[in-house]
């Protein structure tokens, strides 16, 4: 979707503020973090599914918002939509009837963390791009997920590298299938994606995309 | 401007905390959080894994061709050899800074960052302004940072887009040559590994 | 500049709340509209670089404010950013030292109404374009004000209509010079804004866009 | 959503209206502002100008084929022959609901809009919703405003980026043959000549 979470190219954000070098800027920040890997160990979501709940915030609020308020919206989100606390509850802050669910035990979590939850998968087919080769980026612009951002479509740049196949999210995170789809590092000199006049020189951007967001494209 | 004078969130820190102690409240009462496992996951990117990891890395390829190539070749595999793999790390790759490139590691539509090198991002990292700059005027974003590139060297930004991370190599300093790969690893910090500063010993 | 204000295309905002029909909401949005052209009237800025002033705004304050808040900043804005007023005098609200100009009478304001002011110019050169033909937009990225929306940038269109010559946005935004640029109504297909999957059928966009903005593309 | 239990806007309508009150003291203190002038200005739109005088144009446009073609050529002109100008209208053009065609306007940028025959535009036509989606899914917002389009009519919008100001001139309702122009300037709404709505009796 294009909201405020495609924030590549955007203006009028001035400096970032360095003085920010740890990850929690507050301690509620903490909690949230461990609550929502938590309950994502719970299963009922991916993390594809977890971006979108994040990326469905208000666009306003999403950008006025802190990091972790993000955050925060998508676990609140993901609970509700997937049946696991009633809004009134959430709004209680009150149980009102037990999960019957098991909570992941803290003892459990070095293991977890350690694996992972790798989404490389055997392609169903061969790549249709190689290294070297001239592609653009369809012209899409779907209301669901999509890791394709804004700023890259309907650009076209060349393949960098063929990554192999991944779990692709735009249909992981509508409905949970596990379909692999090509990944690709292309490259895409600035002045192509922002124009000669307001690019930088000597700069170019390596983005991360799957073969469905690809055509092939003439010199 | 006089923005200064409002307050720039919508919810006081307050009610955000009472939101969120509400909330772990709840999910603990449910049955479907145990507040330890909670613990133990802040606990463990707060005090366990970090920017030491990754700076283990670099100092190794730094001093071990060998590894350097099975780094640049296959990041995954080569950081395991070390020790380090998992969340957020699944997949890796490793860009050099070599000849005239300089790389730099963005995650511009969330915040995706190799944990298992690097731990949890800076705040700045997971700013609108770097997510949103990093990739349309890098150089005045390391300009911000304190670095000046020279003109002839090519800028490059990864930007994160799908479950890749990066992690940047940086230059290994003149005059390290006598070093050991432990030492070297205090040349290396955070903000080099994401491409926002050089290695060398701390300003 | 590329921000919030820059809406055409994007998602996530749910329902229009057509219960706002009115165009003040609340009383204090009648007396920012009065000052603002009220000010206005003074003749320190255009009316290109008050919309300017508004979409500096904070990306995100822009999306969470109401429209008459956007009016509220800019207004605040432009009277620091020209020197009529000073942040202190803002912040206390009381006068520090009278501006020594004359604030337009009441008695003026229906003829300076009825007569507006309109931005056609004399051209300086024959219009590059013609009706029926098809021209691309720009790919550009500028910081500074542009009326060129982000979703038809790089897009092709036909030009439908050529309006005469218009007060080029862009530069009188900048630096309060009027140059003139031909101005055409430019008519893009649904399809070719949001592609094919993404767009509605039978539907076009109708664009006013100056010519600096546009190039001759290839059928 | 939750959202419904949080504030929707930053500063309270208090804060905002002291802001207010402070600005409009600061403005009169230091001569730049008469406040009869904020009152005149403010009264001009809030009882003289308004969507009466666009039904007024319509209607003629109706009832005298040689006025429509004039308004659909030169509607500046043509409207200012019924005594109609001025700010935020020194331009205009009138686009006509006619055959399979049905338009509507937007203003994506900002909130142009022609002042003097319309007055200033409702609430909703200035929001983010009507201002994102009117170009996207023109349909599915016509739809939102009880207008269902038949498969066969194009929808052109008309996003007001320059100083054209637009106006629709929606198509007369079948059965009014019979009505002098005074009665069908009754049948025309603000929001047809917007053109989320038909023109007609009042639902």
């Amino acid at each position: 979707m294009n909201s405020g979470h495609d924030l590549g190219g955007m203006h009028g954000f001035g400096d970032i503020d360095q003085s920010q070098r740890e990850n929690f800027v507050q301690q509620w920040e903490e909690r949230v973090f461990g609550l929502t890997l938590a309950c994502g160990l719970l299963g009922r979501w991916n993390l594809d599914e977890s971006r979108y709940a994040r990326e469905r915030m208000d666009a306003g609020e999403y950008l006025r918002g802190s990091y972790y308020e993000h955050w925060l919206h998508g676990l609140e989100r993901l609970l509700i939509e997937k049946g696991l606390v009633t809004v009134n509850e959430l709004e209680s802050g009150r149980s009102e009837q037990e999960s019957g669910l098991n909570p992941v035990a803290a003892e459990k979590i070095p293991g977890i963390l350690r694996r992972g939850a790798p989404v490389q998968m055997r392609p169903q087919s061969a790549p249709l791009f190689q290294a070297g080769q001239l592609v653009r980026v369809r012209n899409f612009h779907p209301k669901s997920h999509t890791r394709a951002p804004r700023y890259v479509r309907s650009r076209s740049g060349r393949v960098s590298e063929w990554y192999g196949a991944y779990v692709f999210p735009d249909l992981h995170s509508a409905s949970g299938e596990k379909r692999p789809a090509h990944l690709y590092s292309v490259r895409f000199e600035a002045g192509e994606l922002w124009g000669e006049r307001d690019a930088e020189e000597r700069s170019a951007v390596y983005v991360d995309l799957f073969e469905p967001y690809l055509q092939a494209t003439e010199v | 401007m006089t923005d200064k004078t409002r307050p720039h969130h919508s919810h006081s820190p307050d009610e955000i905390e009472q939101r969120v102690r509400n909330l772990e409240n709840l999910l603990v009462g449910k049955g479907l959080v145990d507040p330890r496992t909670v613990d133990r996951l802040v606990d463990t990117y707060q005090h366990e894994v970090g920017p030491r990891n990754g700076a283990h890395v670099v100092a190794r390829a730094w001093t071990d061709p060998e590894y350097k190539e099975r780094l640049l070749s296959d990041a995954t595999a080569a950081i395991k050899e070390l020790g380090y793999s998992g969340r957020q790390g699944e997949h890796m790759r490793v860009v050099e800074n070599a000849g005239r490139v300089h790389n730099l590691v963005v995650c511009t539509l969330c915040s995706c960052y190799p944990w298992p090198v690097l731990g949890l991002p800076p705040a700045w990292y997971k700013s609108s302004g770097y997510r949103a700059r990093a990739v349309t005027e890098p150089r005045v974003v390391l300009s911000e940072f304190g670095l000046e590139l020279d003109e002839d060297v090519e800028v490059r930004v990864w930007d994160s887009t799908a479950e890749m991370r990066y992690l940047v190599l940086p230059r290994r300093p003149d005059g390290t040559e006598h070093l050991p790969a432990t030492e070297l690893a205090r040349l290396v910090s955070r903000d080099a590994m994401i491409g926002v500063a050089l290695a060398g010993p701390a300003p």
